[in-house]
């Protein structure tokens, strides 16, 4: 296990990125299609919700996704503040804007299912606007890293932001729960077979959701690669300023 | 193309707006490391020519 | 450390310093809501308790950036951070300074607010209770943003973009007493939610804030 | 990297240090992301100022904040007794809206000085004592700020730039200051590029350790992507 | 006096410069309304002209301060007035360098937080033109204020305490604009006395903005 | 009390001017709402230098201040060209975000001047220019904030303690710009407390001028409430 903590090692993360990278966009790009095009071709329609249920191959994954994205940034966010490894913080860095427009898909198109649904595209519901604050986190997160010159400062700066803001994200959700009741659905995906959804939406659905999850993991990859270089690349730049 | 009847805007412009979404974000991210890249190689090569 | 915050509340008082101020916003921008919304009773009636709450909020921000700024930039922070005082207790101190200069004003003043945007009368007593238990969190939260945000030029819109989020449940549990209390109803479980969020906050954000502080003075 | 010195001797009351005060061995120091000093290597007893000299921009700034303990050291050891180190640097931490006696008075009471008598003495500033500091002119306020030190009452006193704006009559005074701070058993680092008036201190000239930055060994000192990435 | 006009854009541009916080805040602010408010639809289309106008006048606000500040802060305004630029020139471009940075972000993101309110139809065009017309007038109007508090520390709050009254007339006139929109009339003349404003406080407050600045640098 | 000289000779080029460039005469300056300085009066011409001493609170950087036009005096006149001096003063200037040629540059700008390769030159700028002026050290920004100087293309230079965290070298960079500027006929008001390396300089102390701020006769100058009132 201990030799795990090698990966921190920007060169070998380079390397091991490196090959991994083209499996990673392989199958994302697989089950993305195929889950998408299952989902919207292949599956029938709702009773009740018409074809709208069709929205929920991206809606739901873009959703449990965006949810996930946090948690990733929290974990490493942690491992930065305790093992000091560079490659862990620039992941986290480059999650956010990844897991920010995984909020946004989920907001938007939840908003457009809204539309049929509840008959209001924006509804003031908890699950709604515990999403929305998220994509306020995320904003916020993005812009301190922004903000701050100093890599290594940013990197401490932010991860203290995400855990502060991670505490304050689920009390706001309780609040959130016990201010208002809302509208939204239930879990679906929950592993008691018994409240599951119907196997013709639950397959193409995980499916969709692998997709999502595996793009997930290919940008933060592809994009940690990019940070890494773009701080040797400022580290370069200094150096050579100050030559 | 399956029948979307009553709904085939809200179908059609989630996934729409969903794809979009996906294609900025991978599509930026791709721009951004091309930039990157292109500028380390460039400061690498300097450095290479003047240790 | 005491010293610290006699300091603080001195600066405060003196010309210039503020103190007061966060009322005079806060009286002003209850004045403007009617503007903005139109002069209806009865939409300001239910708006009331909600926009009470966004003004202390708001005030409180305006106050923000200026915690650690000016110490920041005269190199007070840096020969307090040599100093023998715990940065944990300055961070703590400057919460406190801050809720002293910002917090209280409101709290005291509130009664008169609801006044200017007819709150009903059964919920005056929450609406002084929420305001009592709910703006030491705000303070605690704001110091924490300030101390992320010290030495960033122009940072004040960047601080509070990072801590607006973080005051979204003091906000909904605050409102939330208000408004059950302008209903007539029960409002201590907010309450004591609120009481819970400012204590936990009072509790964990100092460290949070010097870890912060430490990094920033670098 | 920051150690207490293992000497015997109780630090604590500050009556009697021991005879090393502070001793530094192959320190790097950096500022923002770029490594400024490498490899450097000084002590400074009991009794003893030392004079920190070089071209602007040579890293002595850096290499004050890093005694202080304001930015972490990127290698190297730094042996002081903790909270043995005053720090006055390039900006001068006085409140404008507060009178001179209320600005030392919160200093003294956040190092837990009693007195700040001496110190008023020691700058003169008895008849500035309550003039708000926004009110002086620039080697007033530089006066106000040494005079500072005096309540820190800690033995190691880590100056950047002391003397900046002072007339001739106040550098004597801070030269009597200092002097009279080693003699009873303090220490000063001081960095300068004028004339103090110390004829005993040491000088060292930080030049030779200054990073060379485009080095091909180590050139960011710890920096993980010092190394091609690829 | 274009070279002003560069270099503020630069510096807002650059890392911690603020462009496009005001925007976060406006967002922000108009989330947490109904946080405050209550979620029920009805109340919050009412309200929305008047809270939309309320959150742009707010990121205006949060910004004034440092129109000054750092330049007077680091010496560069006392360069400035002995510089061969009208100190009328200086503030008209200062005003102009906070439109761009906070104005003009704010007019065309609009529409979005119109939705977040749940603002009807019709009002956009008319949310979008009063916003147009009206915010130069707060960039103006806060310019003089941040002129007349310069070099007063913690100046923030007096600052919002000068330039709130003088921001009741815009306010009101933009949002009657979107409110007569939301109710599907005309709003031409609030939006003509707007514009009206706006010109108005554009032809004439340099001057009095530059006079300020010069008593204050004395 | 500031009026233009004169002199009938164009003052508008820049490439000639008249003798005298800043004649003083019986001025009476204030900080805050305190005299400080009276009956001051010199005058300095075209190739002249002026260095202006006194101790500390003497009245160095308000009689600079008063001369640059930021406060108007009390009392007594200051003759000279509008728009002919350049002031710099304790604070920079500086933005950090910005490096050390766009800070020129928008100076530059602000004086309708082509060209910063001169003012780059006479500070050794050139290896710094593109560094951020909030990553330089003290000495470094100082070079920059008087290289600004350069720019401005105004004859009479203002200066208040240009030197401060200057090393030796630049210190005669320094004295070789000034020289450079009054060999081109222009002049130049210096306050400081060391030694410039300026040895054909007049000097000027300011301390018989130091308003006596307890005289009975006027203590307040031009104050309408310094005479009883009830
Ligand atoms: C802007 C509006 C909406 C937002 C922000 C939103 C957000 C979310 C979130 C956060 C989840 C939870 C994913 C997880 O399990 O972690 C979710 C799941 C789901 N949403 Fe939405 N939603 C919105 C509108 C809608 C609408 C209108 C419908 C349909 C009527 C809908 C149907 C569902 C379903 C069926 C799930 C799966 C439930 C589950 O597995 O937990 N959503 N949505
Ligand atoms: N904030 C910063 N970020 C990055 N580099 C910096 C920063 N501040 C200073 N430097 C650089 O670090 C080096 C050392 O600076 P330092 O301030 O320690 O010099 P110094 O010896 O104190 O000079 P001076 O005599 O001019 O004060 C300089 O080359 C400077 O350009
Ligand atoms: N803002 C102010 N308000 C009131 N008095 C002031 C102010 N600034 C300075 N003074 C006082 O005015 C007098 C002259 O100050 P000035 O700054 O001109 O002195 P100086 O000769 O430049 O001194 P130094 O060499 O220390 O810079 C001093 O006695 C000072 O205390
Ligand atoms: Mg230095
Ligand atoms: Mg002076």
């Amino acid at each position: 296990m201990a030799s795990l903590w090698e990966y921190a090692n920007p060169r070998k993360f380079m390397t091991v990125s490196g090959a991994l990278l083209p499996w990673v966009w392989g199958i994302a790009a697989v089950c993305l299609v195929g889950g998408l095009v299952w989902g919207f071709f292949f599956t029938p329609n709702d009773f009740r919700q018409g074809s709208t249920v069709k929205i929920i191959y991206v809606h739901v994954p873009s959703a449990i996704m965006a949810v996930n994205a946090w948690f990733m940034m929290l974990i490493t966010s942690l491992i930065w503040l305790i093992r000091r490894h560079h490659v862990s913080a620039l992941a986290a860095k480059a999650a956010a804007p990844v897991g920010m427009v995984f909020t946004l898909i989920a907001l938007l198109t939840g908003a457009i299912w809204g539309q049929p649904m509840w008959g209001t595209w924006w509804e003031w519901d908890p699950r709604l606007t515990s999403f929305l604050i998220l994509f306020l986190f995320y904003l916020g997160y993005m812009a301190l890293w922004e903000a701050v010159d100093n890599p290594d400062a940013a990197a401490d700066l932010t991860a203290v932001l995400c855990l502060v803001g991670t505490v304050f994200a689920v009390i706001s959700r309780y609040a959130l729960v016990f201010w208002n009741q809302g509208l939204h659905q239930g879990a679906t995906l929950s592993l008691d077979a018994e409240q599951n959804i119907a196997d013709v939406f639950w397959y193409p659905l995980i499916t969709a959701l692998a997709g999502f999850g595996f793009l997930f993991l290919a940008l933060v990859l592809y994009r940690t690669r990019t940070e890494i270089r773009a701080r040797r690349l400022k580290a370069l730049i200094a150096q050579e300023r100050m030559a | 193309m399956p029948d979307l009847g009553q709904y085939a805007i809200e179908v059609l412009s989630a996934y729409a707006a969903s794809i979009l979404l996906l294609l900025v974000i991978v599509i930026a991210s791709v721009w951004k490391a091309r930039r990157v890249l292109r500028r380390l190689s460039d400061v690498e090569e300097r450095r290479g020519k003047t240790p | 450390m005491l010293g610290l915050l006699r300091r603080d509340l001195t600066l405060a008082f003196r010309a210039g310093g503020g103190f007061g101020l966060s009322l005079a916003f806060f009286l002003i921008f209850a004045t403007l809501v009617p503007f903005g919304v139109g002069p209806e009773t009865m939409v300001l009636e239910t708006i009331a308790p909600g926009i009470l709450w966004l003004g202390a909020l708001l005030a409180c921000l305006l106050s923000l950036d200026r915690i650690f700024q000016l110490d920041w930039e005269d190199g007070t922070l840096d020969l307090l951070a040599t100093a023998p005082v715990p940065l944990e207790g300055v961070a703590a101190m400057k919460a406190l300074g801050h809720w002293i200069t910002t917090g209280l004003p409101l709290v005291l003043a509130a009664p008169v607010l609801g006044l200017l945007l007819n709150l009903p009368l059964p919920a005056y007593p929450w609406l002084l209770a929420s305001l009592a238990a709910g703006t030491p969190a705000l303070s605690a939260i704001g110091t924490f943003g300030a101390a992320l945000t010290v030495g960033i030029k122009r940072g004040g819109l960047l601080l509070s973009l990072l801590v607006l989020p973080l005051y979204v449940p003091t906000l909904i549990f605050g409102a939330l007493a208000v408004i059950r209390g302008a209903e007539g109803q029960d409002a201590t479980t907010p309450l004591i939610l609120l009481a819970g969020i400012t204590l936990g906050s009072l509790a964990t954000l100092p460290f949070a804030a010097a870890a912060a502080l430490r990094v920033n003075l670098r | 990297m920051r150690e207490s010195c293992h000497l015997p001797l109780d630090l604590s009351m500050g009556y009697r240090w021991p005879a090393m005060l502070l001793s530094v061995t192959d320190l790097s120091c950096a500022r923002g992301s770029a490594q400024v000093l490498a490899g450097v290597g000084f002590s400074v007893a009991e009794g003893e100022a030392l004079i920190l000299r070089g071209p602007n921009g040579a890293g002595k700034t850096t290499l004050l904040r890093t005694l202080a303990g304001l930015t972490p050291p990127l290698a190297g050891r730094i042996d002081c007794a903790p909270d043995a180190i005053a720090y006055a640097g390039h900006a001068d931490g006085l409140k404008a809206q507060l009178t001179v006696e209320e600005n030392l008075r919160f200093w003294a009471g956040a190092f837990a000085a009693r007195d700040i008598a001496p110190a008023l003495d020691a700058f003169d500033l008895h008849p500035l004592a309550d003039r708000r500091a926004g009110e002086m002119s620039a080697g007033q306020k530089r006066r106000l700020s040494l005079a500072r030190l005096l309540v820190t009452g800690r033995p190691v006193w880590c100056l950047d730039e002391p003397t900046v704006s002072l007339d001739v009559e106040n550098v004597g005074r801070f030269a009597r200051a200092v002097e009279g701070h080693i003699a009873a058993g303090g220490a000063a680092v001081i960095a300068t590029h004028i004339d103090l008036g110390l004829p005993n201190a040491r000088t060292l000239d930080v030049t030779p350790f200054m990073a060379k930055r485009l080095r091909s060994d180590d050139p960011f000192g710890g920096d993980p992507f010092a190394e091609r990435v690829g």
